[in-house]
């Protein structure tokens, strides 16, 4: 069996796949056995970047959501994309605490907890066809640890 | 003192998110799913027609069946809290598990919200 | 909020991936709160068309599976598809007891599940370019049965 | 009685699927995992291995950790019913749940293999 493994799914931009989201990764991840705090970490993560494709990508409009999920040894790597409005400034963007809809109680903490619950994180977007999102984290798989 | 609760489950959803009870002006929020924004949405209408009935002080948001937050949970704490804070009031949270207390701690809510064992603990102190 | 909701999922044909796949069709009905039994039977009908894939279709050899699932109300549709080697001859492979394969102690019963775990079955498929499964299932969820 | 009980975890895979014990002539597989294609290539080996040793007569699946099976489970509960059958050896499965006696009931297994309560039961009356 080879030690990469690699999942993509669409799905319809609706809050209610927010859950749907945190629960297929949880599932990729389950087989490298992490720990609790990781699985948290990893469901933050993608919670966040999915609601922003929601919101302000789609700005709560139709649209088709892409997650793909690959795992390479321990190590995962996560892209969320959407085709929506995109980030005209993508510094100011992830500045923590910014926001561009206070009027829907967002509270700008969303790519500040990309970056505190993952390895790494890149932002790429174009105004007008869409942003992506790539995270990264190495599993400490419980294996590994004991 | 406890004859005054009212129970008012979301009864009209697929899945509710969340059990409201008002007990002494107090607005108890037993969240039963994730606090996402989808979750968020459903406890931001409803306690907000809660609070506009106008009896209400402090709020407390119960944790125990929750085990999963995000930044949008963080927003709707935000939110209520502004709308108690003018009168008064107080938010707390309650039955925290380590998870919910990360983003807690990370986000620097404890400067606005405190942190309480059991609901029980929080209406004493509140 | 539209009352269908869809997602698509692509996966390495890769035997670890079957229990993937059954928590993602659990996950995504979740939402209809269907009973333990409900998703016992999808969970089944869906482990049998992956495997089919793996085993049969890709005969365990690399390639990719592509999992669709639709709830439209409370009507789950699922299409299970890969480009392997097709079927000859649909008509026996649907007869119970029939494998193929018995040296892999196949039990020859993933058709005879399929049809009795859920509504509608249906098996396209071309030699040499793939086979797709179409199922349907009406969720009688708790709520309209009580 | 209990004192030729070797139990032995296939710990070399990411999460074991089952555990195996030798008692008595008796092969007791402890499921633990969803036993589909993927669990049963790794059963169907280990146990086989167990067999090869040569002082195997009966088999007891025990389904207490496992509520999930399809038709690949049949196919490997079927496949040492074969190898124990012809010294005279016998199956039976314990501890199974509704989703998976439904499973059985429908696969007709059980004109073959014996149902009971608990691996006790189980041992006691094969
Ligand atoms: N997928 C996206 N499409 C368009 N804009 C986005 C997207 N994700 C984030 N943004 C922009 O970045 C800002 C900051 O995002 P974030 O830190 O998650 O905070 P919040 O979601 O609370 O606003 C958002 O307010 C929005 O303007
Ligand atoms: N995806 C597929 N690709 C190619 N052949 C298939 C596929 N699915 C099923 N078949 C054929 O149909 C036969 C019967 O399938 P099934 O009833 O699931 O039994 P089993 O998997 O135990 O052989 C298989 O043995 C195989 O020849």
């Amino acid at each position: 069996m080879s030690e990469t493994n690699e999942i993509t799914l669409e799905f319809d931009s609706k809050s209610k796949n927010e859950s749907f989201a945190r629960m297929v990764v949880a599932a990729f991840v389950s087989s490298l056995d992490p720990t609790i705090e990781e699985i948290a970490d990893i469901k933050t993560a993608v919670s966040e970047a999915v609601t922003n494709c929601i919101i302000h990508g789609y700005e709560n409009e139709e649209g088709k959501i892409t997650l793909k999920c690959k795992l390479d040894k321990n190590k995962l790597f996560i892209e969320i994309m959407d085709k929506g409005k995109g980030i005209e400034n993508i510094k100011q963007a992830m500045e923590p605490l910014y926001t561009s809809k206070p009027e829907l109680e967002r509270s700008g903490m969303g790519f500040a907890f990309m970056e505190a619950f993952m390895d790494k994180l890149e932002v790429l977007s174009t105004p007008g066809a869409g942003t992506t999102i790539l995270m990264e984290k190495e599993i400490q798989s419980a294996a590994s640890k004991s | 003192m406890e004859n005054n609760k009212e129970e008012l489950k979301n009864g009209n959803e697929e899945q509710s998110n969340a059990i409201f009870e008002v007990t002494d002006h107090c607005l108890i929020i037993k969240l039963t799913s994730e606090l996402d924004h989808h979750c968020a949405l459903k406890i931001r209408e409803k306690s907000d027609s809660l609070i506009a009935k106008g009896n209400i002080k402090n709020i407390i948001f119960d944790f125990k069946e929750a085990n999963f937050m995000d930044s949008s949970g963080i927003g709707v704490i935000m939110g209520r809290y502004k709308k108690v804070i003018f009168t008064g009031g107080k938010v707390a949270v309650t039955n925290v598990n380590e998870t919910v207390d990360r983003i807690f701690r990370i986000s620097g809510l404890y400067k606005i919200i405190e942190k309480y064992e059991t609901i029980k603990d929080a209406k004493k102190a509140l």
